[in-house]
Order: structure tokens, then C-alpha cells, then sequence
């Protein structure tokens, strides 16, 4: 009986290690909460903190969805700061109050859909350039979505002339910033494109394709998956995903410009990557993704919340995503 | 102890870190418990850290916002808490004033700046008419900040207007940005003065950086006379804005011509003084921050020319920085 | 010499071995005398490529003792194992395309020219090694070549001259006759023989019991991460050593194939490459029920056409009619919409997806049958079936969810043969279908093509390797240089007259 | 005779195509070169706008010779820009004149060997770094990069208290702004770099195992190449260039502050692949770097120069860009 006991504590106790070493990365999370809960004495795990962080992490989800899949296919995607920014800008010049004088469209005053139609194509328009360049022009995704990023950055500086696109209509403000009950619009958004991609990702032939597709993309093509449709796909929709990012944006900011969502793409990928998702391409989940955002956050949150000298900040940070993903690679190092 | 929250914009900007490296004096001096972050030209970031120290407690707050039109969306959140807060460097929007009168501009608005390199042009050209092109012509080399910023625009455009307004005709010759970078700045120098030799007479820039860089790039060029007559040994004047020590030194060494002071301490030790006076129950209409007293009479720029906020304004001034006072901001 | 050789080079004792989830070796022993070939045999995943990486300082064993010329080493990296006198010719190629296969030769041991303190990189003694080296092993190799432009099976050639260049006291040979002709494989064996008669060692594995016979002196048998024992060679004879390599008794090489050839389903009419270099004016049908062999020497452009059929390769003209209907085909996609499957002969670089789970890599290519009305997929019927597939082909891993680069190679192969059964193929082509398969996978292959003739099924196998091709095709089709050559019925084809046709150049 | 005459200027043409199609990177900067020239009617050509391309582009080209060799191992390096930034500052405090009040270390006189040593050993010790954390942690170059970029930039704050580090002395600064007869320093020590370059890629056995590592890892570590010490080896260089970049940089301006340098990273990549450094590994010369900075900076050179709209600018370049790797990538599109 006795023996029998202790082989069971020893199959949880294995069953656990295993656990962890293959969820490095919810360790890392649930650590650093767990971390930051002891230093702010749980305050940190008060609703209006918990709500916080899932504002002020619901427009890089869409981000990191978008290019969590796309490094999924193993492409890489550096236009997303710009994108948002230009998307942003556009959804928020048919959103400002027709009264304002300095509204680019001064004296219209569009329907509500119209910002948000106008904001989703236009990410899905650099998306599907991106992914034409990339499958048809055969150029790597690193340098084909540099320049689009220099595209986007152009186009958004020419359409709003450096101006500042602001004083949106308190209609299109509160599709951001409402809330449902104590649940913030943002974070129900983001809970329904994770479902979306979580189908996606795990129910869908497309989905599958696009891990076949990053994990041999020779043998993708010979199982007859179009290998150059499915890379449009991908990066069409995370164009789509980055469109819904900067019309969020633009609502909760309630203004868009240059500025706007500047090196969103690095945060987006170092969270996904600190998400598991590698950059050797056909590996990764939505739930990853949506780890590693949070993680990257309670890191930006926590630092905020315990007022660590925003010098140290950057240090500190630089570290802990290091650390994160050294911890995650283990993984993998283990099994070879 | 009372606790007073700064939210800064972006500490990398020279104006900014002044700002707040007096920011914590103050706070020390005053035994505050000052909670700094920096948002890092996000503003975003900038709401996300509101959010934060308002679920901490922090009701009253010292803003360096990123944009003049994301101040009534946080006027409003710190209003719903009951707190205040003192706008500095971007001036809130009319609006954000009028979310309660415990909300104040602590600054004189970027404008202001371009506005008095626009003075300081002028000073130059009457006592240099013989630098004037035919007609009264000035032939301007602009080096922008990062596009799109708030100090890069209203700059700018201030000081276009006020030369145009002193009856100049301004010709510019060529217009970039070097976003606020020295080295960006000396690059497009250099491939100026190759393309336009001899066809300006002065050479505006958004920050002192970029002037040091355009000055650097002058020299290197040997667009230089053998006299300092007008102040400077180049051939143009070049103006920056910040007025940091290293830009004095060039003066000293008649390189640079001038920059504008846009004064750190000052704003910096007015928002404190409004915001303490608010954390501690002191504040009255009225109220002397930092010896300024609120202005009285609607003025011609936003927010203090609306009579109903006019109260909640304080106009720390501006300074030109020129040949006769810059030794007195040097430190010693 | 020969006699009191006695001694070994090389004792391998007690080594183990595991990756998470498999005991890859367990606690075997290797022992292999100077001047000697050893063959190693085994089925796949039997841990024959494991033990070797063990020697060649790959992989860290996690128990035993390795013994080279008397000496214990540990070796940390495979520049220990080369320094030590072992070198080796692995599995899987391993070159860099880019660059010449000079460069590929020397790497990592380049000549240099001492200035002072400082050496510099002789390219011109590099040249001039690489070019007396070829001469030496009469392969005809361009140096300054770049190696991805050269075939596959020059490509293993330079790596048979690499390996042999180290002057090593024990050389590794881990399948390296699996993409070489038999004229080849017989230049390979000259070469093994020369190393031999000065003292070297040669550690042979393969799947090819015929070579076995001809090369070595010893043969050694793993099962299971188990060493089975050491033979000489001229002590046993093919059927025991298959039955101790898969344990049971194993009579035939090839099973009857017994079905009789049917109308016309595929035609192929006057096909040329659009690449200049490639096959021209070709023209075949493929019937009901019928295998088809092509074979030829490496280069005779075999892969070329039939990756050209499956829509990988532009065209410049022809006809490809399926059912007697024109087949448009331009896209892997269109093939496999028109019945057709292919297996390439490049596994690892166009078949396995390495990161993704057994049944994911069973399933990929028939997906759109397993697409439910709400256009989800059915993973239950996905997960049943392509384990029954697997099942059925005996594919020996531990659950389906396994990755497969965590399968050995011949495993991996027989997950790809599933994956093309899956699509419920009318046409199979087979491009070396059983390359690096062990002889009982090889049988259980060759009744699965047998079978599948039986029922209707249309197959082309693509192979180097004669009597596969004799002994499983109703006609066996020649290519010389891109040209077709002739067609041999059944009664007709013998290695002479294949071979006959297959070196008839202009 | 006639017959034979036209296979010759067939042959001739042949061999220009060929040319042509192998240096398409060339092709492509003779191309921009030319057409630039015509737009300025050949006031581009005169050696003072020859010389400003050169001192403009000397630093990136430094920071370009770094990144490109760890491309040509299949790495990345997006510390650069931070790193440069760190490097000049950290000079720029050693070189100050010491009776500037403003200085970091009022009232000494440093030799002049110390900012330099100093500022090549920063950039040194940031490129070990990041080959440590890429070899032996395991960790995709991106991320890891990445890490040492947030650090770098939280450094270069921590130590300039993000004040301009300025008032350099002109000892110090005649090593960038100097001149040999009428060629600038600069332009010199690209030169000697790129000699080093090319030997260190052509002649040594070091070069050779960049591009084995570069072009198959695994056959690499089988022919007996440590991988692991070869890739610290590389970004350590990498650094040490950046060291140098940085050292220039803060020399040339007479200053350094935060914004030193920000964005180089991307600049340096783009210019390498427009000069054919192949992102997949194992392909690439020096002077294919070099004439991928040249590329790029005549086009930042042309459009100043022509007084381009800043807006358009960007929108300009970043076509330029893709069409340029675009045209490269044609090459081995031709050979598959
Ligand atoms: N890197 C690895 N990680 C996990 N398992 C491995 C790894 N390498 C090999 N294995 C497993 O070890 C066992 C032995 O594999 P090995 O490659 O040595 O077989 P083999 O005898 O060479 O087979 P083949 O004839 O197919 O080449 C197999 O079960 C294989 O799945
Ligand atoms: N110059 C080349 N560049 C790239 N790949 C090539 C080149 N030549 C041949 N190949 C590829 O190498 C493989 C072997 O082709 P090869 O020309 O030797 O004809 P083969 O008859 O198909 O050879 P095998 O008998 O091995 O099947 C094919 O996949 C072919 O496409
Ligand atoms: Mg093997
Ligand atoms: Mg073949």
C-alpha cells in the first residue's frame, strides 16, 4: 500500500515536471504574477489591475495574433508599428466630430462603419501587398515588410500631413473604450478573435497548412497545399488583424498620429516568441501567443505599478525577455 | 505624505529629462512621494500608466502629455477620481481645462518657441540687412524633428508665421527631417550645402541636436568667414531650440548663432507647486505657483484665450538665448 | 598482417543511449578490427545511425566505453572524433550547397599558406588536393563546382571522398550507397576494398543485403537499440541474417504480383522539360493494375520526369492525358486532384514535416476529405485513420502524436507511404521508394505495391536498384540522359539488357 | 568572316548578360548612380558630393560589414543602432574637454587612446554577449538581439542620465573629420576595414566557416567546425565594428546622446541584402556590402540632394528597396 502510494506521488510528481517542462512559458507568466502579487502585497490581483493590464494589452494581442500566425509559417513581419499607426490614422479621420475644424474631412460627418471598413481594409491591403511581395516576388519577409514599413510610414505622414488626427466622435470612442458589465470592450474583442484563431489554428485545414507550410515548405508544396496562396492568406490576414488593432487604437485613444503605435512589431514579436512560438517556423498556439502578451505586459505593468526608474526599465525588460525565452528554448534543447 | 504622480513623455528628449531631473529635486525638497514614469512618445503607454497610478491612489499628477489632444480623455479619468493635475510642454486642450477647474496648463505652448526664433531672425536680419536676399528675402534651410511630433510641428509653423508676420518673404530652399538626430541633421547638411552653396542665409532646426549637427557639418565644410562680426564665424546663422549646455558651449565658441530656453525649471517648479498645492488642500483660485500668478485676460492662443479657463492657465515665458545672456544659463 | 589482426581498432562496450521516450541503444557492443569491413544491419530505428554518432562524437552516450587503437576516448565533438583517426559519411547529406566542393572537401581542415604568425587559405593547394583526390578515386568532379549544382548522387560522391581524404583509421559508411546506381555502388566498393588493403577500417551499414554479401567481412545485428550478435560473413547466409534482423522468418524477397494490366489510365505523350538540360520527347502509358519501373543511371533525368507529371516542373511541350482525358497539370494540387500521389526521393528535403505529429504528416495531403460541413476538421476520423494506415504499414513509433524527425529514416518513409494511401491515389509514382527501407519494411512495401495493383491501382516506381525493379514491374522503362531508350516487358528485363538500354548515349 | 563576326558580339552579349545577371547588385547602384547624375546634370559626379556620400555612409558601412557577416552565418542583429549609441556616448564621455562644466567626468584630461579603447571595447563586449546568448543559450538571434537592445539603450541612459554628451575635444574629433589630401578619414578606414573583410571572408579558414555555418550548420559541426565558438566569434566582431562605428560617429558629430544612432539596425540589414547578403545563410561578399550601403545612400543622398518631399521620402525608398532585392532575388529564381 505504502510502496503503491509513493509510486503515485511519484507519477504526479513526474506528470508535473513534465507538465512544466513543456509549458515553460504559463510558468514564466504565472511567476512573474504570482512575483508581482507578493511585491504589491495582491494588489496586483484586484480587478481594476487585472482590468488595467487587459486594456493596455488588448491592442498588442491583435498584433501578436497576427504575427504569431505569421511567424507560424515562418515569416517574419517588421511593418506592423506603421501599419497600425497608418490604419489608426485612416479610421480616425472619418471618425473626428464634423464641427472640428481641424477634422480632415471637415463638415462630413461619416457613418460609424465607415472608419472601421476603412481601417480593416487598409490593413488588409499592406497585408496582402506583403504577402504578394513575399510569395510571388520571392523576397524574404525581413526586407519585404521593411519596406512596406517605409511605405506605410510614408503614406500615413502624406495622408495626415503630420498633423495630428484627433478630436474623434464619442460614438466611435466608446466601441473602445465601453465596457460590458466590469469587463472592458477591449478585452471581450480580443477573447473573440483568440476563438477565431484558436479554430483556425486547430480546426481548419488552413490552419494546418500554414504549420506545413512553416515547418517544410518543399514538402507543402509536394502534399498540394498552394503554398504561394497560403502565405498571402496569412499575411492578408494579419493585415486584417493589425486593420482591427488601429481602429481600437484610434477609438481608445481618441486621436491617431506619426507617433501612434511606433515598434508595436517589436513588441508583438517579442511576445510571441516569449509565447513559444519559434522562429524556426511550424511551431506555436494561440494560447502561447496570448501567454506571451500577457507576460510581456505584467513585465511593463509590474515595472509601472512598483515605479521602477524608467532608465532600469529598459535594462530590466531586455533581461527578463532573454531569460523567458532562454528558460523556453530548454525545451527543445533537451530533446536533441 | 503626499504622493504626486509624473507622467512624462519621453525622457530621451533633452526639454523632458530637465524637466523631470527637477521634478525629483523638487520632490525631495518637498518630501513628495513623486511616482515618475515615462511613456516614451506612446500615448498609450501614457494612458496605461494613468490607469496604474490611479488604481494605486495617485490622484495628482504632473503631465508632460504626448499630445495636446489626448489631455481631455485623461483630464476626464482623474476627474472621475476627484484628483487634478498641471499640464506642461503640450498645452491641454480647452476641453480638458473645462473638465474641472482643478486642471491647469503650467507652460507656454510649443508655439512659442518658433515665435521667438522668429524674433531673434528678425534682430539679426536688422542689424545684418546686407544678409537679406533682394526683396526683403529670406532663403531658410529648415532640419524638422521627427515628423509628426508636437514640438516639430508647432515649431515650425511658428516660426514660418512670425517671420512672414514681421513682412519677410520666407523661401525654403529645402525642408527635411532629421528626427531630432545630430547625425541625420550633418548628413543632410552636407548634401545642401553640395546642392544649394551659396543660395540660403540661415539655417532653422527644431532642436539644439540638430543644430549642433547643421554647425558641425558647416564647419567640416568650411562655409566659414574670418570674422564673428554678426556673432558667428559661419556664413548663415543656424538656430536651434532647447538651449542645453553643449549648444552654449558652441556659442561661446561663435559657432552656433542662437537657441530658445524653453524653460524646464520653471515649467517643472510651477506644475509641482500646483499639484502639491492641490495633494495638501492649499489650493485656492488664484493660487501664486512658483511667484506666476494665473493670467487674467484671454490671450490669442489656445487654452488661454477661452475667458472661462483662463484662470487654470500659467504661462511659464520662453527665453532667446542669445549672444548677450547665454552665459547666465550656463552652469557653473 | 591479415592473421594477428586479431586486435581490434575499435571496441565499443556497453554503450546506452536514450532520447526522451526511446531507449535508442541498450548497452551495446562493437568490436571491429583493422583492415576489415564490418557491415551493421538492422531494421530501421534499430540505432544503428544512433551508435555511430556516439563514436563520432555527435551525440554524448549516457553509459560505456569506446576504445580506439587501445586508447579510451571520450570524444566531445565530431573535430575530436576526426583528430582521433574516425571519419564518417552520415545518413543524411551534409553539405553546404553554396559553396564548391573544394571548399566542401577541406572544410574544417583547410591547407594554409603561413605569413608570419597568420595563415591564409591556399586555394590553389585546395584545388590542386581536391583535383589529385578525384583522380585518385576515379570520380570526375569539377572542384571549383558549386556543390548544390552537382546530383544528388555526385553530391554523396564527394562525400564518399571527403570521408576517405581524412585518412582515418576507421571509416563510417552510413548508408552511403543509398542514392548511387549499382555501377556506382560498385566504384564505392573499389574504393572500400584500396581503403582496406592499407589497414582501414570500414564500419558499412545498409539495407541492401546484396552488398552486404559482396563487402563485408563481419557483420554485425542490432534490434531494438540491442546488439544481436557478430557474424563473418561467409558464416551465414541472407535468410538468417533476415531472420535475426526482424525476428521472424522471411522466405521471399518479393511477393507475386499478380495482377494483370488493364485499360490505359495514364498517357503521356511527347513530354519535354521546359530546363534544356532535362528529358525530351517522351512518351509512356501507364495501365490499369500495372507497375511500371523506370529505370537509368543517376542523371538519366528519371526524377525530373516524374516530378514534371506532378505538376513540380515546367514544361516545355507534350501531353499528359489521365483516363484518356487531357490533363492539365500545373500544380501538385492539380495531380492530386486527378488521382495521382507521389513519394519524392528526397525525404527530409521535400517529404517530412519534421515539427509536426505522425498523424498530421499521414494526414496533410488528403485534408480536404476530412473537412467536416461547418468546414471544420473531423480530427477523430483523421487520428483513426491514418493510424490505422501506419498500422497497417508496421511504422514503429512510440504513439502517433510523436514527431516524426523523431522517427529513424525508414520509419519516416513509411509515414510518407501512408500519407499518399490516405489520398486514395489511382496512380502511385514512387520515386526510390524503398531507399533506406530495411528488408522487412522493403517486403511489406513491395506486397502494399502488389496489393494495390491488385485492386486497380496504377503505380510508377522510380528505382536504382535492379532487381527491385525486375523483380516488381510488369515493364521496366529506360531513360538515358532525358531520352527514352526503350521498354523491356517483364520476360525481357535482366540488369544486361537495362543496363544496355540505360548507357545508350548519342 | 561576317558570320564568324556576329557569333563574337553574340558571345559578347552573352557574356555582358551574364554579367549583368550575376551583378544585378551593381547593376542596380550603377543604375540609381547614372540616373541621379542626369537629374543633377552631373553635379552629382563632382567630387564634394562624391566625398559627402562617403563620410555619410562610412559609419553605416562599419555597422554594415558586422551585420553582414552574421547574416552570412544566418544570424541577425538588431542591437546595432542601441549598441552604436551606447559605444559613442561611452566615448564621447572619455573625450570631452575636461574644462567643460557639462562633462561626465569634469576636469580630466583623458589620453586619447581611452575613448577609443573604451568605446571598441563596449561594442566588444555587447557583441560577446550576444553570441554567447545565440551559441550556447540557444536563443534565435531576433530575440536575443532584440534583449541586448532594450539593455544597450537602458545603458546608454543608466550612464548619460540621457544628457548630450558633448563639447568633444578636437584632438579627438580630427580623427573622424580629418582629411588625407582631399580624401576624408572616414572613406579611409572603411577602406582598411573592408581589406580586413575580405581577407578575413576569402583567405581565412574563419570566413570559410561563416559561410559553412551560414549555408548548412549541420555539415559544419560533422567537418569537425566548432559552431558554438565560431558564432560568438562572429557577433564579437560584429560588436567590435559597431565599437568602431561608434567611436567615428561621436568623433564626426563632436557629440553623442540618445538618439544617436537609433534605427541604424535597420539600415545596415537593408543595405547588405540589397547588396545580395542572402538572409538564408551562406551567401555574400564584402563587397556586396559595401555596395549596399552605397546603394542605399545614394538614395537617401539623391532624394536630399533633389530636395524630395520628406513625406514621399519614405514612400520612395521603401520601393526602391523591394524593387532592388526584388531584381537580386531574380538571380536565383532563374537557377532553381
Ligand atoms: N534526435 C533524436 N531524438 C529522439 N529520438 C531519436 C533521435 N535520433 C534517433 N532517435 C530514435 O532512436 C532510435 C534509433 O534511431 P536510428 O536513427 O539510430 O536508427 P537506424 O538504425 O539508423 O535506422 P535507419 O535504418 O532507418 O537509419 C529510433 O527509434 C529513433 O526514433
Ligand atoms: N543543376 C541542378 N541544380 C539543381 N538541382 C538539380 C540539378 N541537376 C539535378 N538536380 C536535381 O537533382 C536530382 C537528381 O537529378 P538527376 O539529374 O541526377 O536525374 P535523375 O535521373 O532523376 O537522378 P536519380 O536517378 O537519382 O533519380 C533531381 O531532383 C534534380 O532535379
Ligand atoms: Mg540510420
Ligand atoms: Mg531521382
Amino acid at each position: 500500500m505504502a510502496a503503491n502510494n509513493a509510486a503515485g506521488t511519484l507519477e504526479a510528481r513526474k506528470g508535473f515536471r513534465a507538465f512544466i517542462s513543456k509549458n515553460t512559458n504559463l510558468v514564466t507568466f504565472i511567476t512573474l504574477a504570482v512575483g508581482l502579487g507578493l511585491l504589491t502585497s495582491g494588489r496586483s490581483f484586484e480587478w481594476p489591475s487585472v482590468r488595467n493590464l487587459m486594456i493596455a494589452e488588448s491592442v498588442r494581442a491583435f498584433a501578436a495574433l497576427g504575427v504569431g500566425m505569421i511567424i507560424i509559417t515562418r515569416g517574419i513581419d517588421l511593418s506592423i508599428g506603421y501599419v497600425v499607426c497608418l490604419v489608426a490614422s485612416v479610421a480616425a479621420s472619418f471618425a473626428q466630430t464634423p464641427d472640428y475644424t481641424a477634422a480632415l474631412y471637415p463638415g462630413i460627418d461619416f457613418p460609424l462603419w465607415l472608419p472601421l471598413m476603412a481601417g480593416v481594409v487598409t490593413g488588409g491591403i499592406f497585408g496582402l501587398f506583403n504577402g504578394v511581395l513575399i510569395a510571388y516576388g520571392k523576397l524574404p519577409a525581413f526586407i519585404a515588410t521593411l519596406g512596406t514599413m517605409s511605405i506605410a510610414r510614408g503614406a500615413q505622414l502624406i495622408y495626415t500631413r503630420a498633423a495630428v488626427v484627433g478630436s474623434l466622435k464619442d460614438s466611435y470612442k466608446v466601441i473602445s473604450q465601453g465596457s460590458l458589465g466590469p469587463i472592458p470592450n477591449l478585452a471581450i474583442y480580443v477573447a473573440i478573435a483568440c476563438v477565431f484563431i484558436w479554430i483556425l489554428l486547430r480546426h481548419t485545414k488552413r490552419g494546418t497548412n500554414f504549420y506545413a507550410i512553416g515547418g517544410n515548405s518543399m514538402a507543402a508544396r509536394v502534399s498540394g497545399i498552394n503554398v504561394e496562396r497560403e502565405t498571402v492568406v496569412v499575411y492578408t490576414y494579419a493585415g486584417l488583424l493589425y486593420g482591427i488593432a488601429g481602429c481600437l487604437l484610434a477609438g481608445r485613444l481618441g486621436l491617431a498620429n506619426a507617433l501612434t503605435a511606433n515598434g508595436m512589431e517589436l513588441d508583438a514579436i517579442a511576445a510571441v516568441t516569449v509565447g513559444g512560438i519559434s522562429q524556426t517556423g511550424g511551431v506555436g498556439t494561440m494560447s502561447g501567443m496570448i501567454i506571451g502578451v500577457l507576460t510581456l505586459g505584467i513585465i511593463n505593468y509590474g515595472m509601472t505599478y512598483l515605479g521602477v526608474d524608467s532608465y532600469y526599465q529598459l535594462l530590466v525588460k531586455g533581461f527578463i525577455i532573454i531569460v523567458a525565452v532562454w528558460f523556453d528554448m530548454k525545451k527543445y534543447a533537451r530533446r536533441a | 505624505k503626499p504622493v504626486i504622480g509624473a507622467l512624462i513623455r519621453n525622457l530621451d528628449e533633452q526639454f523632458v529629462a530637465d524637466y523631470a531631473a527637477n521634478l525629483k529635486v523638487l520632490a525631495a525638497k518637498a518630501g513628495v512621494d513623486l511616482k515618475l514614469l515615462d511613456s516614451r512618445s506612446d500615448q498609450a503607454t501614457q494612458l496605461d500608466q494613468l490607469n496604474t497610478l490611479i488604481t494605486q491612489g495617485v490622484k495628482f499628477f504632473v503631465i508632460v502629455p504626448n499630445q495636446t489632444e489626448a489631455t481631455e480623455q485623461m483630464a476626464k479619468a482623474i476627474q472621475a477620481v476627484g484628483g487634478g493635475a498641471a499640464f506642461s510642454n503640450i498645452q491641454p486642450s480647452v476641453a480638458a481645462l473645462k473638465v474641472g477647474p482643478n486642471f491647469f496648463l503650467a507652460s507656454s505652448p510649443e508655439s512659442v518657441a518658433g515665435s521667438i526664433q522668429a524674433d531673434i531672425i528678425d534682430n539679426y536680419f536688422k542689424k545684418n540687412p546686407g544678409k537679406l536676399a533682394a526683396g526683403k528675402t529670406i532663403n531658410a534651410l529648415f532640419l524638422l524633428g521627427q515628423l509628426g511630433h508636437p514640438a516639430q510641428k508647432y515649431r515650425t509653423e511658428a516660426v514660418k508665421a512670425g517671420l512672414v508676420a514681421k513682412g519677410y518673404k520666407l523661401n525654403v530652399i529645402a525642408e527635411d527631417t532629421a528626427n531630432w538626430k545630430p547625425d541625420e541633421a550633418q548628413q543632410k547638411m552636407d548634401a545642401w550645402i553640395a546642392a544649394y552653396n551659396g543660395k540660403f542665409n540661415i539655417v532653422i532646426t527644431n532642436n539644439d541636436g540638430m543644430a549642433l549637427g547643421a554647425v558641425e557639418s558647416l564647419l567640416t565644410a568650411k562655409y566659414t568667414k574670418s570674422d564673428a562680426a554678426d556673432g558667428t564665424i559661419l556664413k548663415v546663422p543656424v538656430l536651434g531650440v532647447d538651449a542645453t549646455q553643449v549648444a552654449l558651449k558652441s556659442m561661446s565658441e561663435d559657432k552656433l548663432y542662437a537657441t530658445v530656453l524653453q524653460d524646464s525649471v520653471g515649467q517643472s517648479s510651477t506644475a509641482f507647486e500646483l499639484a502639491l498645492a492641490m495633494a495638501t488642500g492649499k489650493y485656492k483660485p488664484g493660487f501664486k505657483a512658483w511667484g506666476l500668478s494665473p493670467e487674467t485676460k484671454p490671450g490669442s492662443e489656445a487654452p488661454a484665450n477661452d475667458a472661462a479657463v483662463i484662470g487654470q492657465c500659467y504661462l511659464v515665458p520662453f527665453k532667446a538665448v542669445t549672444k548677450d545672456n547665454y552665459k547666465s544659463f550656463m552652469t557653473k | 598482417m591479415s592473421d594477428d589482426s586479431r586486435e581490434y581498432v575499435l571496441e565499443m562496450v556497453g554503450v546506452s543511449k536514450s532520447f526522451p521516450g526511446v531507449h535508442a541503444l541498450d548497452g551495446v557492443s562493437l568490436r571491429v578490427r583493422p583492415g576489415k569491413v564490418h557491415a551493421l544491419m538492422g531494421e530501421n530505428g534499430a540505432g544503428k545511425s544512433t551508435l555511430m554518432k556516439c563514436l563520432f562524437g555527435i551525440y554524448r552516450e549516457d553509459a560505456g566505453e569506446i576504445t580506439l587503437k587501445g586508447e579510451k576516448v571520450k570524444f566531445h565533438s565530431a573535430k575530436d572524433a576526426l583528430e582521433a583517426g574516425v571519419s564518417m559519411i552520415h545518413q543524411e547529406l551534409s553539405n553546404v550547397p553554396e559553396r564548391s566542393v573544394r571548399e566542401n572537401i577541406w572544410l574544417g581542415r583547410e591547407p594554409l599558406r603561413r605569413i608570419g604568425p597568420m595563415g591564409f587559405l591556399d586555394h590553389k593547394k585546395m584545388h590542386e588536393d581536391t583535383t589529385v583526390l578525384m583522380k585518385s578515386l576515379d570520380m570526375e568532379i569539377d572542384p571549383a563546382e558549386r556543390m548544390g549544382g552537382l546530383s544528388i548522387s555526385k553530391q554523396q560522391a564527394c562525400e564518399i571522398a571527403k570521408a576517405v581524404s581524412y585518412n582515418a583509421s576507421v571509416v563510417v559508411m552510413d548508408e552511403p550507397s543509398s542514392s548511387l546506381t549499382e555501377t556506382e555502388t560498385a566504384h564505392l566498393f573499389k574504393i572500400i576494398r584500396d581503403l582496406t588493403s592499407k589497414g582501414v577500417a570500414v564500419i558499412y551499414i545498409s539495407h541492401k543485403m546484396s552488398e552486404i554479401f559482396q563487402v563485408a567481412d563481419e557483420v554485425s545485428i542490432m534490434r531494438d537499440g540491442r546488439m544481436i550478435g557478430t557474424f563473418p560473413v561467409a558464416d551465414i547466409d541472407e535468410d538468417r541474417l533476415i531472420k535475426l534482423m526482424v525476428g521472424r522468418d522471411n522466405t521471399h524477397r518479393f511477393p507475386p504480383v499478380e495482377s494483370t494490366p488493364g485499360p490505359i489510365r495514364l498517357e503521356i505523350r511527347d513530354l519535354t522539360s521546359a530546363n534544356p538540360r532535362s528529358f525530351k520527347n517522351v512518351s509512356f502509358e501507364l495501365r490499369q493494375g500495372e507497375i511500371l519501373g523506370i529505370g537509368g543511371l543517376v542523371g538519366a533525368q528519371r526524377t525530373e520526369l516524374v516530378e514534371a507529371i506532378f505538376g513540380l516542373r515546367r514544361l516545355a511541350s507534350g501531353e499528359i492525358l489521365v483516363d484518356g482525358e487531357k490533363a492539365e497539370i500545373r500544380t501538385p494540387r492539380d495531380a492530386i486532384a486527378r488521382g495521382i500521389a507521389f513519394i519524392t526521393e528526397d525525404r527530409r528535403g521535400s517529404g517530412i514535416f519534421p515539427l509536426l505529429s505522425i498523424t498530421m504528416n499521414t494526414a496533410i495531403a488528403s485534408l480536404d476529405s476530412y473537412v467536416s460541413p461547418a468546414l471544420l476538421l473531423e480530427h477523430k476520423r483523421i487520428e483513426a485513420e491514418s493510424r490505422k494506415l501506419n498500422e497497417a504499414l508496421r511504422t514503429k513509433t512510440p504513439s502517433m502524436s510523436t514527431l516524426i524527425q523523431n522517427l529513424s529514416g525508414g520509419n519516416q518513409q513509411k509515414v510518407l507511404v501512408s500519407r499518399w494511401l490516405m489520398t486514395l491515389p489511382d496512380i502511385l509514382i514512387m520515386d526510390e521508394p524503398t531507399r533506406g527501407i530495411d528488408v522487412g519494411a522493403k517486403f511489406e512495401i513491395y506486397t502494399l505495391m502488389a496489393d494495390l495493383a491488385k485492386n486497380g491501382k496504377s503505380i510508377i516506381m522510380v528505382s536504382s536498384e535492379m532487381p527491385e525493379l525486375i523483380g516488381m514491374s510488369h515493364r521496366v522503362m529506360v531513360l538515358c540522359a532525358g531520352r527514352h531508350t526503350g521498354t523491356l516487358e517483364k520476360a525481357q528485363a535482366t540488369q544486361e539488357s537495362i543496363m544496355r538500354l540505360a548507357t545508350q548515349f548519342e
